[in-house]
């Protein structure tokens, strides 16, 4: 400890700014202490004061979200938003980043990034019954790509498959904008009683405070802090900021948790995540306008002679806090002792409002729990329209020679199916038990995973989407076409839509080009949600994701929670009956900017992307949930990459059955086939349900065009009676299911 | 029949299986923690799937050293019925309740998916509801699914009869496709498959809840098949 | 105090798909003079006792019982008294 | 041709859960004298040179790009002369 620097040396050789804090964020500290703060103490200030914990940098921005709706019963501001599903029941979501740690270490950066995300929906009472992922790369062809690409998957199931969450959906995007610094978000949605629902509240002054889980090491130290800067060659020597993960001892600690939730004599409850102690205890604190104070000597160590500036910012894994009346002491014992987790009483709540660390009889930090959770200043970041948008929106993506003739189309189709991007993602979620607990009715590879609700005929459907090259393109319309794909994602399974977490992924804020990115497409998302009546009930900011001076593309990721009510009209993505009609809901304009058909086939990133119609969207959703429950279609699938050509292509690939489609429109043939116009479903029903499907469209002012029907093994697709497509379902599914594979293979 | 499932630290199948076994009609089942030193009065005792003791050092490892081992060594020296399903297929390896053991898939990746099986004995407690060479849908989930064993035990193996099911498409490398074997006594079965994920149609098949009931016939004939 | 340092390796009659695919990799990345590449366990220990005698009993005991599995496995270790250097 | 053996370990400051539970396993079948248990890999492997030099050159540049993580493991190695004995 003698090695810690002092306060006066921390102010002269302005220490602090190692830690991220500017002068001016260090002279509030002092002033708020009234004098200058030691060398734990503007640590503990440092992270809190982190993006990654204050939002000081998002706030401004996360405030045009609407966060409110009948059915939330939890909303922003606790470790994940909650919302009705009736019956007295509940579920429980939030996303995660863990991208920088990912970038350093793949497979402990993305496990303890799953790790953290049950920590968030188990500590509020709900138990986890899904997991999802959403993840970004450089593309394959480059050996270390693959290799954070092959670790990131394998830390993913290597953590999820041994806690026994089933990891039953996401996406995996691969663009150069990637390399160098990947996206890890996760996703874990919960079920909980409502009378259940715990809140991390550290009430009852005089009550103890427990610490549950291993001890606690030197790792992860400034994790928060990690997250909340650019990766550049030194974040290798940032290191110690990596944890690893221990599934196993989660998996204790979760059980043991929930039983004593369970139990019912928890006053308040809190993951040790980003910033660890310090964030849990201050947090608690500040919720019930208490204090607390820390008997640091009694922290579970790992290692010898740790530090209270170590034990105050370690982020090791799998750690809680909670509080219980005196009275439920030994029962709160016996549940831990019984799941052999450490649970030892470090603290006790106080009436002053400060968080005081006493070490060996010592006071060594004192600090006030306000100024630590709620007086962050908050940034308005200078916003500048950033000049590449005038130059990409304004290419010509029309006027490429057309690709014509059976054969260039439909060589044309393999090479989309075959993109990474768009292809098959079993490669993936094979390596993940995306079965276990025995509820899931939809298996990742579908438009939206569907899990059942035990002991009830409801089931629930998520779906993670982003799209980073259209937000690029256009923030607006990115934003909301991310949160209208999300929603259209779950009506196809036949879900309607209940609300959202987001994780908004962006470079450094302090670029004004970089926080209008941020600012339009949360702003789009905003308008989305509110047609489309889904609030957000929670989320997750990660920004300064830069690799050497070079931004990511801008990628919100949006995930969605749905309620399927009757599960047996649930329906799936893939052809089912031979005979059936397929139609086309929505109509078809020419949008190729930001097309997956310009980017293979032009090599081109440019354009601008489709706008969205929300009104026309929520129409078309209302119609799509209206024929499910009628019981009219077969399946149904989200026209979204690759246009209808590859959509229809996932239709036979997944059903294994082929189809004979005749499209008819002003477009030219390439166009008809691969433009992106947003707002359109595939879908396929019975003849007989023919005229019902009519009638409910026309009834909504929805378009409905007959194309085509299923059959055979063949796919064609012919454009006002010209061929364009013509292939066997099995060459399809060769391109699309091998494409991810073949890259890994090259290794 | 009264079945038992055990859960081990880190078991996490085993909530599955008991609802799989409360499924049949006129079967009770209860969870049985690994401190737990009796299994006296079941039918059927269940070792589920998952990552006991996080599987860390080898699968089936460490628990195989649970308190209930020793009982369950008794019970199954008794006859009673015992199926180890993954994780619990590989604790009985390693407690040598089974011969050989499991090495890290070929792949060297975690896999699951919906599997095709080959009933390779149909006279089996376990498998006498279906037809030899039938092909069951039940799917698998596991990292370490490698089967081993030396010539002679195989040769054993197939001698004997105590290779109840196959892989149609080996996803994992194990040695003659073996997807679950017995003991020589035939009371203890180990499969890495998981019939408890393949018991209602919604989930892609019923061929699991078929072998829960094979059992369930056997125990209802009074022990004799 | 004896540090023990364990070897578990997989028996040259199993085949060991991890030493396969890593041997793999080694070509790939141009390291074209390696081969059989064999992996196995490293383990690391304390042994609080002072008779080397019965340091390697009881850890010959902890091999069988639990760190190697003999049907795939050996194991070889040494110990080294604690604060020696090795 | 010389035969290699590397040991690779998790950092010291590095948790490891794998360690922590055989540790654990270990006291409750009574070897109580065991602590410290820590467990890493072993990897076997021929080199197809002469040079004792290269040998070891390359050896290190194996084990920094692919056999161990530098992020949270470190490594140590030896090696023999093939058909020497050991
Ligand atoms: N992008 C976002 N949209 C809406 N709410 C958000 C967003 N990002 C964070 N929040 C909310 O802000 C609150 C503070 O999050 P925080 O405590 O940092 O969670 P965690 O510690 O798990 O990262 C959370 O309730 C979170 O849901
Ligand atoms: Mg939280």
């Amino acid at each position: 400890m003698s090695m810690e620097p002092t306060p006066e040396e921390i102010r002269d050789h302005r220490v602090y700014a190692d830690f991220g804090l500017t002068d001016a964020e260090y002279e509030l500290i002092c002033e708020k202490l009234g004098r200058a703060p030691n060398y734990v103490e503007v640590g503990i200030f440092s992270v809190m004061w982190s993006e990654h914990c204050s939002y000081k940098n998002s706030r401004p921005v996360l405030s045009l979200l609407p966060t409110k709706g009948p059915h939330v019963l939890v909303g922003p501001g606790e470790g994940a938003g909650i919302v009705d599903i009736g019956d007295g029941q509940a579920v429980a979501f939030k996303i995660e980043s863990h991208n920088h740690p990912s970038a350093v270490e793949p497979y402990q950066g993305a496990a303890t990034g799953v790790g953290g995300i049950l920590r968030d929906i188990f500590s509020m009472g709900a138990r986890p019954v899904a997991l999802l992922n959403s993840l970004r790369f450089g593309p394959l062809s480059d050996g270390r790509n693959r290799y954070l690409f092959e670790r990131v998957v394998e830390g993913i199931g290597g953590y999820g498959n041994c806690v026994g969450v089933p990891t039953v959906g996401g996406e995996a995007v691969f663009d150069d904008a990637y390399s160098g610094n990947p996206l890890v978000n996760v996703m874990c949605v919960g079920l909980i009683d409502h009378d259940q629902i715990q809140k991390g509240v550290a009430g009852g002054v005089g009550n103890p405070v427990f610490y549950v889980g291993p001890a606690t090491g030197r790792d992860g130290i400034h994790g928060a802090t990690f997250a909340s800067e650019e990766l550049n060659e030194e974040s290798e020597e940032r290191r110690p900021a990596v944890q690893v993960g221990d599934p196993f001892m989660k998996k204790l600690v979760m059980e043991s948790c929930l039983e004593l939730i369970d139990s019912g004599i928890v006053v308040g409850i809190q993951d040790m995540g980003a910033a660890g102690l310090t964030c849990s205890s201050a947090e608690m604190a500040s919720k019930a306008g208490n204090g607390m104070e820390l008997y640091l000597d009694r922290v579970p160590c790992r290692a010898e002679g740790m530090t209270p500036y170590e034990m105050m910012l370690s982020e090791s894994q799998e750690r809680m806090l909670f509080v219980v009346r005196p009275e439920h002491v030994d029962r709160a014992r016996e549940i831990f002792e019984r799941w052999e987790v450490p649970c030892v009483e470090v603290g006790k709540v106080t009436d002053d409002g400060r968080l005081r660390l006493i070490f060996h009889g010592e006071e060594v930090g004192d600090l006030p729990v306000r100024g630590l959770v709620d007086d962050c200043p908050v940034y308005e970041r200078a916003v500048e329209r950033p000049g590449y948008l005038d130059m990409v929106q304004s290419a010509e993506t029309l006027n490429d020679p057309e690709i014509a003739g059976v054969q260039e189309l439909t060589a044309a189709l393999k090479a989309v199916l075959a993109d990474h991007t768009v292809a098959s993602k079993r490669w993936i979620y094979e390596q993940f038990d995306h079965m276990v607990q025995g509820n899931t009715v939809q298996a990742p590879g579908g438009d939206a995973a569907v899990v059942e609700v035990q002991g009830t005929r409801k089931a629930l459907a998520m779906a993670l989407d982003g799209d980073g090259r259209h937000v690029f393109l256009d923030p607006y319309e990115g934003g909301k076409a991310t949160v209208a794909e999300a929603a259209r994602n779950l009506v196809c399974v036949g879900a309607r839509p209940l609300a959202v977490t987001d994780n908004l992924n962006f470079g450094s804020p302090e670029r004004p080009e970089i926080y209008f990115q941020l600012h339009q497409s949360v702003a789009g998302m905003a308008e989305a949600c509110e047609v489309l009546k889904t609030p957000v009930i929670g989320g997750n900011v990660s920004l300064y994701n830069e690799h050497a001076g070079q931004a990511i593309y801008p990628t919100p990721v949006v995930g969605m929670v749905g309620l399927i009510e009757d599960r047996d009209r649930m329906i799936g993505a893939g052809f089912r009956g031979d005979g059936d009609l397929v139609a086309v809901l929505g109509a078809t304009g020419a949008d190729l900017g930001g097309s997956a058909f310009r980017a293979v086939l032009h090599g081109a990133v440019d354009g601008a992307p489709p706008s969205v119609d929300l009104q026309a969207e929520a129409r078309l959703q209302d119609t799509m949930l209206r024929a499910v429950e009628a019981g009219l279609l077969s399946s149904a699938h989200d026209c979204s990459h690759g246009g209808l050509a590859t959509t229809i292509a996932e239709k036979a690939i997944a059903g294994g059955r082929g189809a004979n489609v005749r499209l008819k429109g002003d477009l030219r043939g390439d166009h008809h086939l691969f433009s992106e116009t947003t707002g359109r479903i595939v879908v396929s029903a019975p003849p007989e349900a023919k005229e019902a499907l009519e009638a409910i469209a026309a009834d909504a002012g929805v378009p409905l065009s007959w194309v085509g029907e299923v059959g055979g093994e063949e796919l064609t697709i012919t454009v006002n009676d010209e061929l364009g497509i013509e292939s066997a379902v099995a060459d399809l599914r060769d391109a699309y299911e091998g494409a991810i594979p073949r890259r890994m293979e090259k290794a | 029949m009264k079945a038992a499932v055990i859960t081990f630290p880190g078991s996490n199948c085993d909530r599955d299986c008991l609802r799989a076994l409360e499924e049949i009609p006129g079967c009770e089942a209860d969870s049985v923690w690994h401190a737990d030193q009796d299994l006296a009065g079941y039918d059927l005792i269940v070792l589920p799937g998952g990552f006991s003791y996080g599987d860390y050092l080898r699968s089936g490892a460490i628990a195989r050293f649970s308190p209930v081992m020793a009982a369950l060594k008794r019970e199954a020296d008794r006859g009673v019925t015992i199926l180890g399903i993954c994780n619990g297929f590989q604790v009985l390896l390693e407690a040598g309740l089974l011969p050989g053991a499991m090495r890290r898939n070929q792949s060297l990746k975690f896999v699951c998916k919906p599997c095709e099986l080959v009933v390779d004995r149909a006279d089996s407690r376990f498998s006498s509801r279906f037809q030899e060479g039938q092909t069951l849908q039940v799917p698998v989930a596991h990292g370490e699914g490698n089967y081993y064993c030396d010539d002679e035990t195989l040769k054993r193996l197939h001698g004997e009869g105590q290779v109840v099911f196959r892989y149609a498409d080996n996803p994992n490398g194990s040695v003659a496709d073996i997807a679950g074997i017995t003991n020589e006594t035939g009371n203890v079965l180990g499969m890495m498959p998981h019939p408890e994920r393949a018991t209602r149609a919604r989930l892609g098949s019923v061929d699991g809840a078929e072998i829960f009931g094979a059992i369930f016939d056997f125990v209802s004939a009074g022990g004799k098949s | 105090m004896f540090v023990a340092r364990v070897q578990v390796t997989i028996k040259e009659e199993v085949l060991d798909p991890q030493g396969k695919a890593v041997e793999g990799a080694l070509h790939s990345l141009g390291f074209e003079e390696a081969s059989g590449v064999r992996i196995g366990k490293f383990l690391e220990l304390t042994l609080n006792t002072d008779d080397r005698a019965v340091a390697e009993e009881r850890l010959s005991q902890m091999c069988e019982k639990l760190l190697a599995n003999p049907v795939i496995e050996d194991y070889e270790f040494e110990l080294v008294e604690a604060g020696e250097a090795r």
